[in-house]
């Protein structure tokens, strides 16, 4: 039976990382997307750190889990915050529109 | 397979029964009934009248709020679970770490309470 | 019996095929059952209201009308599953096995007595809380899904009430929790058992929890006084506006579920689960499973029971019980009974 | 290591106390209380400024290992508040006329100092993961401030996506060092990499991709090339006061921490990161010089010239050396008077009620308004290195470190790139000199700003008066880094 | 010689206060009393400035190679930096010039500048300053802020007082020094790290291996080339020259110019002997190149300004001769000619703002026929004419016949085309003077224009004294440099004695 170790973890971690910031940048439609393209970075970052902490028997990594969670949820809260000033503005939250500032 | 994995298996079990358990209704009675869509039958219902325009529209920013709320009082619970369990062992520093957390977040509520973001209407 | 009893357990526990049996014949023993209590779930609210306002409530269908809930369900099953034109029709199904399936596999940490549970996790009270916090999910998906207005406005509002009423019931538990000193159900019903029966269960220490728990499960599950999402005047049926047949029994059968769940996990934090109110002779004699049933039904007849009595809410009143006074008031009960313990030495564990 | 130790954190203890007090006292009083709480926040900026001056030269570890008081700390720190205290009292007028008269306002900067002033004094992967985001919450915030401007909420939402970017990789970066350091404190870290250079060991590649991975992170929060794509749009769109306030404390508590956490940790492993400081700090100072030549929005303009100026103070980094640190420490101190008395010329661009950004409407000002014309002419020949005005000393002294650590290459680079940048600067001295007016700025420009402007004009011209002490200061900071 | 009176600090800030007190009592309504106050003020500062900078040339110790009236101040203790100062036989006289050509320029702007007269002043005392300070300044760190200072107000004064194409000018004289002299921050930089200070007395002492001599002259060679200017980094001479206002171009020509020479004096021949050597043949190909190039340019100009800016580019070349002919000759006749050339280039500077004033314009074919009208002009102008071509008798000569003879020494093809250039300085000198004093005059302008008045003539009294002066009796100058040149000589031949110069000599090709 197929053993799951620290490799498999780490490397479905990177995965995620990696589709998290390929949302971000070859995202060409909504910022919502990209709201939760950061999302799922941080979650790829928290597997990690859950993964290594058992490995290590080492607690600080859930707690940095833990901690990484509540920014998370903060910036997630301000983000959507900011994206719904912005869309009252703007009237669109399409990627391709937010291009008042160039250069 | 670890102790860990073995006391969860039973959920997971569980958990594929109770999919199949739905699917398994919601094939049944497409396949018993009959099936005669027509097109208005498969129109949004809207007291009668025709739908005049895309459901999805906005809708009040403080459905919003009490969103980013929720998360906020939510993860402090997450916080307060693993304190409340070890509590004995963190003591009065615990405790008192804990209170101060409260503290912090109580001022934010009043501000927000202040501010009218639990108000309706 | 004894004999039965031995054939069994030497089969379930030593025999290979057995053991691999074993998990699926104790979830068929919890799902039928729970099942058939939905179903008469349905047909003790009409009952049980019909009781109260002076009426019969269903008597055709069968004796009394016990088969009511059957032929409720046949007809359900004949009927035609519309999925709407506009609908997504993929997330538009999901949506209501979501739903049913999130209220059954709540029940797989519910102990039943000290040893009869099918996943002895130890941390069920998380595991619990996690599976009722999805339920939002399910209402959501339908709402948008269906893409129609009604639903639509309906499962926003129903969401919005759901989560309202999540926070003040964490810091419920979170209350109870500061009390036993551990996360595993099993240990969370121990730790009533005390001298004093049924007075040293948490419902009187904790008796502003308890109340406030009770009042936010009907939130939780959108129940009266707090079924304002499905409010007929208002929004029709809420966000199962579009369902029909099969995927509209799903959610009947996952909310009445839910309920059932809730009901449990009030008895577990609150009523002692399983335990007989007094330690003594005639109470002793009954099976724990018996009591934990009994507890159950008393709380649900308490769901009916305020359904029949009470006027609905409106919305606004509804989000601000939840965030103006249930939330600092079980706030400052967790940190009250956190006070209480540290100062007088009485935590758990230490 | 357990201990508390209350006391070495206390002047944060108190910010963040008076924060919270004032977030009560503003949504009490409404925003009518705007302008008590701001200058309540200004004291209490004060108030933690004498504290920790007070306390200057001491080394302490407190709250269980994660948080560090040393010199070096308290110097970025006062450096930090000063940014905060001034560009705050710059924007009371502004904040009043353009509508943004709110008490969030002073609120939140001071959380974002806060977080600075937390993010400073990290010892710890952890602790200094809650002060960066509590800093840059704050400011995303803050860059959105004027919620009916398409600009700034605009601003606001570019800041947001890309600092959230650069969180999540920098939180990768930690995640990997955790994992193949086992630790998150620095004291562990520094004494891991000591122990595998004793044992001639290379450092795990894990370790290395978590390095290059905070570094990358990090570089973002002080927009260093190639993270810098996020600088000219927010500093363009966010309220000018604000970005006055971006392009100084925050980028001066970002460098500490990227100086700490290179330092400290990993100075044991000056060979891995050393190129890659090396070559964002060439590369910003490259980008910063040629891309400002083609602005024309003065807060753009100033959004590029921050990129270079961090291009410059990352070249006293790339030499890893205490003298690089020390110079670092000179160039952010005079950078931060630059920029404020740069962004207090900027504020005061109102022409007929309305602000103007545009640098041709500097056009004359040298005789329509000849003192302030003198002061911004002091700071961009002061921005382009040009003795014996103060920006000499820090480019001077960052050099000083390169050559020393023997970086020629940089050096002659970050020099070259110094003559390209003057362009620019030169350009602004050109229009507001050479050229004849148009239309001349509004007056009065307000007392606390022209006391800002004297004020940051005298440093400039006169620092080489007080070089000798600054400089046994930075010193003395510079030699806590590399104790431990 | 530490203690008592400091005189060279006096001197150097001296200017610095009288721009303050210009810029406090400048708060007046009506311009023309600001105006005419600045000027006074300034006229008055500089001139004291200069009357005290006389002490320097009484009080000097001509016997002696030390620099005199030194003064020191810690000042950043921690890079073992200290405000240094201090003068030998090179750099006094340069400090005379500056605070001689001071009150000069500001005679000669009195008229010419009508606004912003204010900032003019004031810019004027601020680069008198530095350039005093450059030239007393002991200490390289000090040195190099003083250098690099100089561009601030000469930036300001060709950009706002200039000519049409006063920006471009301006931006062009500004980025080429700074880009030079950047380059030379580094050098210096690397010369601290290397003998431990920044103290130029022990830098002179100190010995910087071959290599690091290398790059070091390399470093140092890019700001002075830029500065001094030599071909073919001199193009921004041409432009500054012609777009500053006369007083400018008079500052430029007479002192900014030899900051590069001075710059080769102190720092690349002393300190870099090895490496001096080595490159001498480059300069020597550079200079004449220079001299030779740029004279032929000179004759093709059309405007006064850019001809006698090629000029000050070609006499420069002698210079830079003269000083890496590294001999008693070729040092001392590159300084006096950097000395007679700050005074005649001044002058001719002078000249040309002079018919400036009057009719506002410089290009040469808009004149002919001055004699006429301007006798006493013609003679002035003619006198200066003669100075530059290197009219035995004048200062001119003294400098460029002691450079001949200091690099025919060393190099006899070098003597040969620099004396080829002397041939074409003196072609477009005459011929310029031809086309612009005599003939008769034809335009219509000329015939009403006024010959000079006193005040004018009091600007020209002085130079015309001294460049008699200096070339009648040259000795009184000379024998103020020789003994600091005469070490240099001899601690250069020292250094390339004892160096392992053939080998790093040998790669060069020429040799």
């Amino acid at each position: 039976m197929l053993e799951i170790g620290l490799g498999h973890y780490l490397t479905v971690a990177a995965i995620l990382f990696t589709l998290g910031i390929f949302g971000i940048f070859l995202n060409r439609k909504n910022v919502i997307i990209i709201l939760m393209s950061i999302e799922l970075m941080l979650l790829a970052v928290n597997i990690n750190f859950v993964a290594f902490s058992t490995h290590l028997q080492d607690l600080v990594g859930q707690i940095f889990a833990m901690f990484v969670l509540t920014v998370a949820a903060a910036e997630a809260a301000i983000g959507l915050a900011i994206l719904v000033v912005y869309f009252r503005n703007r009237g669109s939250i399409e990627v391709e529109d937010i291009n008042m500032m160039k250069g | 397979m670890n102790a860990l994995l073995a006391e969860y298996l039973p959920i997971l079990i569980f958990l594929g029964i109770a999919i199949g358990l739905s699917v398994v209704i919601v094939v049944a009675s497409y396949i018993v009934a009959r099936q005669r869509p027509d097109s208005e039958k498969v129109s949004a219902y809207e007291c009668g009248f025709e739908a005049f325009d895309d459901a999805r529209s906005r809708f009040d920013v403080r459905f919003y709020l009490v969103a980013i709320l929720f998360i906020i009082f939510d993860l402090e619970v997450a916080f307060l679970f693993p304190w409340a369990v070890s509590l004995g062992d963190i003591g009065l520093f615990g405790f008192w770490s804990m209170v101060i957390f409260l503290g912090i977040l109580t001022v934010g509520f009043i501000y927000e309470w202040k501010k009218g973001a639990l108000e309706w209407e | 019996m004894a004999d039965v009893i031995n054939f069994f357990s030497d089969f379930f526990y030593n025999n290979p095929y057995g053991q691999v049996a074993f998990p699926f014949v104790k979830i068929f023993a919890i799902l039928i059952p729970l099942l058939l209590a939905v179903a008469y779930l349905t047909y003790a609210e009409r009952k049980v209201i019909g009781a109260m306002q002076l009426r019969k409530g269903p008597n055709v269908v069968g004796p009394f009308g016990l088969l009511q809930p059957i032929a409720d369900a046949v007809k359900l099953l004949f009927k035609e599953t519309i999925l709407p034109a506009g609908a997504n029709k993929i997330v538009f199904i999901m949506a209501p096995m979501l739903t049913f399936v999130l209220a059954m596999i709540g029940w797989a940490v519910i102990p039943f007595n000290a040893t009869l549970v099918l996943a002895d996790i130890n941390v069920g009270i998380l595991y619990l809380f996690a599976i009722s916090s999805l339920g939002v999910y399910g209402v959501i998906m339908a709402g948008w899904a269906s893409n129609s207005k009604y639903p639509f406005l309906g499962a926003l509002r129903s969401a919005a009430q759901m989560v309202s009423y999540e926070v003040s019931m964490g810091f419920v538990i979170i209350s109870v929790l500061l009390l036993v000193g551990s996360l595993n159900l099993s240990d969370i019903v121990m730790a009533q058992q005390g001298s004093y029966g049924i007075f040293s269960w948490f419902w009187l220490p904790m008796l502003p929890m308890f109340v406030i728990f009770f009042i936010s499960i009907l939130a939780e599950t959108n129940r009266s006084p707090f079924d304002l999402p499905e409010g007929e005047s208002e929004l029709v049926a809420g966000f199962f506006v579009e369902y029909s047949s099969m995927p509209f029994a799903l959610f009947f059968l996952g909310e009445y579920a839910n309920m059932i769940l809730m009901s449990a996990m009030t008895a577990i934090l609150f009523l002692g689960g399983w335990l007989p109110p007094f330690d003594i002779a005639p109470f002793t004699w009954i099976p724990g499973p018996i009591w934990l049933f009994a507890k159950i039904a008393l709380v649900l007849f308490c769901f009916l029971w305020v359904r029949a009595t009470f006027p609905r809410y409106r919305y606004d009143q509804l989000m601000r019980l939840g965030w103006k006074v249930f939330l600092p008031f079980s706030l400052f009960w967790v940190v009250l009974t956190a006070g209480v313990l540290v100062a007088f030495d009485m935590v758990p564990n230490s | 290591m357990s201990e508390m130790n209350l006391t070495a954190a206390l002047p944060e203890i108190f910010l963040a106390i008076a924060g919270m007090l004032l977030l009560m006292l503003g949504v009490f009083r409404g925003n009518s209380g705007t302008r008590l709480v701001l200058w309540l926040t200004v004291g209490s900026f004060v108030v933690v400024f004498v504290m920790i001056a007070g306390m200057m030269g001491r080394n302490e570890i407190a709250m269980g290992g994660l948080f560090v008081a040393d010199a070096f700390g308290d110097f970025m720190k006062l450096l930090a508040l000063i940014g905060s205290a001034v560009t705050l009292i710059m924007s009371i007028r502004f904040i009043e006329r353009e509508d943004m008269a709110r008490f969030e306002y002073p609120v939140l900067i001071l959380f974002a100092t806060l977080g600075m002033l937390l993010m400073i004094s990290a010892n710890d992967l952890l602790s200094l993961y809650m002060g960066l985001e509590l800093q840059s919450l704050s400011l995303y915030v803050v860059a959105a401030f004027r919620r009916d401007h398409l600009r700034s909420s605009e601003a606001g939402l570019k800041y947001f996506v890309l600092g959230a970017l650069s969180s999540g990789m920098l939180l990768y970066g930690m995640s990997m060092i955790y994992g193949f350091a086992g630790t998150t404190s620095f004291e562990g870290l520094a004494s891991l990499m000591a122990q595998k250079l004793a044992a001639g060991e290379e450092a795990p590649i894990g370790l290395i991709v978590g390095i290059v991975f905070l570094a990358a992170g990090l570089a973002f929060k002080i927009s260093a090339v190639p993270f810098h794509m996020w600088t000219p749009d927010v500093y363009e769109g966010a309220p000018t006061p604000v970005t006055a306030f971006f392009a100084t404390a925050p980028k001066i508590a970002a460098m500490a921490l990227i100086i700490r956490v290179m330092i400290e940790p990993f100075g044991d492993m000056v060979a891995q990161w050393q190129q890659i400081i090396w070559f964002i700090s060439l590369a910003s100072m490259v980008l910063g010089a040629l891309a400002a030549i083609y602005q024309t929005n003065i807060k753009r303009l100033m959004a590029y010239s921050s990129i270079g100026h961090i291009g410059y103070a990352l070249v006293g980094l790339a030499a890893g050396t205490e003298e690089g640190v020390r110079g670092i420490l000179l160039y952010l101190t005079i950078y931060l008077v630059m920029n404020l008395g740069t962004f207090a010329c900027i504020l005061c661009m109102r022409q007929k009620d309305v602000m103007v950004e545009g640098i041709e409407d500097l056009k004359g000002l040298s005789k329509t308004n000849p003192l302030m014309a003198f002061a911004l002419a002091a700071f961009m020949f002061s921005m382009a290195g040009i003795p014996p005005l103060a920006g000499f000393f820090g480019k001077l002294y960052v050099f000083l470190a390169a050559i020393e650590a023997g970086l020629y290459f940089l050096a002659v680079f970050g020099v070259l790139a110094s003559v390209v940048g003057a362009f620019y600067y030169l350009r602004i001295i050109k229009l507001m000199y050479f050229d004849e007016p148009t239309e001349s700025f509004d007056r009065p420009i307000g007392r606390e700003m022209s006391l800002i402007l004297t004020g940051s004009t005298l440093v400039i011209l006169l620092l080489f008066l007080v070089l000798g002490p600054l400089l046994d200061g930075t010193a003395l900071a510079a030699a806590s880094l590399f104790e431990g | 010689m530490t203690t008592g009176w400091p005189l060279l600090s006096t001197i150097t800030f001296l200017p610095l206060a009288g721009a303050l007190i210009i810029l406090l009592i400048g708060r007046h309504d009506d311009e023309a009393v600001v105006a005419k106050n600045a000027r006074y003020m300034a006229l008055w500062t500089s001139f004291v400035t200069f009357v005290v900078s006389l002490f320097l040339w009484t009080e000097f110790d001509r016997g002696s190679a030390d620099f005199q009236f030194v003064e020191r101040v810690d000042w950043i203790p921690a890079f073992n930096i200290s405000y240094h100062m201090g003068v030998d036989g090179i750099s006094m006289m340069f400090v005379l010039l500056s605070t001689l050509l001071t009150p000069l320029c500001v005679l000669a702007s009195w008229n010419a500048i009508q606004n912003r007269v204010k900032e003019y002043m004031v810019a004027f005392l601020v680069l008198e300053t530095l350039m005093v300070g450059m030239f007393c300044a002991l200490d390289i760190v000090v040195f190099y802020i003083f250098f690099e200072g100089v561009l601030i107000p000469m930036f300001l004064i060709i950009g706002i007082w200039g000519g049409g194409r006063r920006v471009y000018a301006a931006f062009k004289f500004f980025l080429y020094t700074l880009l030079g002299s950047v380059l030379m921050l580094l050098a210096i930089l690397a010369m601290y790290f290397d003998a431990g200070t920044t103290d130029i007395p022990t830098l002179l002492a100190h010995n910087f291996s071959t290599a690091m001599q290398t790059w070091l002259w390399l470093a140092f060679f890019a700001s002075f080339a830029v500065k001094i200017p030599m071909w073919p980094v001199h193009t921004w001479l041409p432009d500054a020259h012609v777009e500053a206002p006369t007083a400018g171009s008079v500052i430029l020509a007479g002192v900014l110019l030899k900051m590069g020479g001075y710059g080769f004096l102190r720092f690349s021949l002393p300190m870099m002997p090895e490496a001096s050597d080595f490159f001498a043949p480059f300069v020597f190909s550079l200079s004449v190149v220079a001299v030779i190039y740029t004279s032929l340019v000179a004759l093709a100009q059309e405007d006064m300004k850019k001809l006698i800016a090629y000029s000050s580019v070609a006499h420069m070349g002698f210079v830079t001769i003269g000083i890496f002919a590294a001999n008693q000759q070729g040092i001392e006749g590159a300084i006096f000619q950097m000395l007679s050339h700050g005074i005649v280039s001044a002058a001719l500077f002078l000249c040309v703002g002079v018919v400036y004033d009057r009719l506002h314009t410089r290009l040469i074919a808009r004149y002919d026929g001055l004699v006429q009208r301007m006798p006493a002009y013609a003679l002035v102008f003619m006198l200066f004419m003669l100075a530059s071509v290197g009219l035995p008798g004048t200062s001119g000569f003294v400098g460029e016949f002691l450079v001949l003879v200091g690099a025919f020494q060393v190099n006899t093809w070098v003597a040969l085309l620099a004396a080829t250039g002397m041939v074409l300085g003196a072609a477009y000198m005459l011929y310029l003077y031809r086309r612009i004093i005599f003939g008769k005059i034809t335009k219509d302008d000329l015939k009403a224009v006024l010959d000079m008045d006193w005040r004018e003539k009091a600007v020209f009294a002085p130079l015309i004294v001294l460049v008699l002066w200096m070339g009648i009796y040259p000795a009184s100058f000379i024998d103020v440099m020789a003994p600091s040149v005469e070490r240099l000589v001899e601690n250069y031949q020292t250094a390339l004695a004892n160096s392992e110069g053939p080998l790093l000599a040998g790669l060069w090709p020429l040799r």
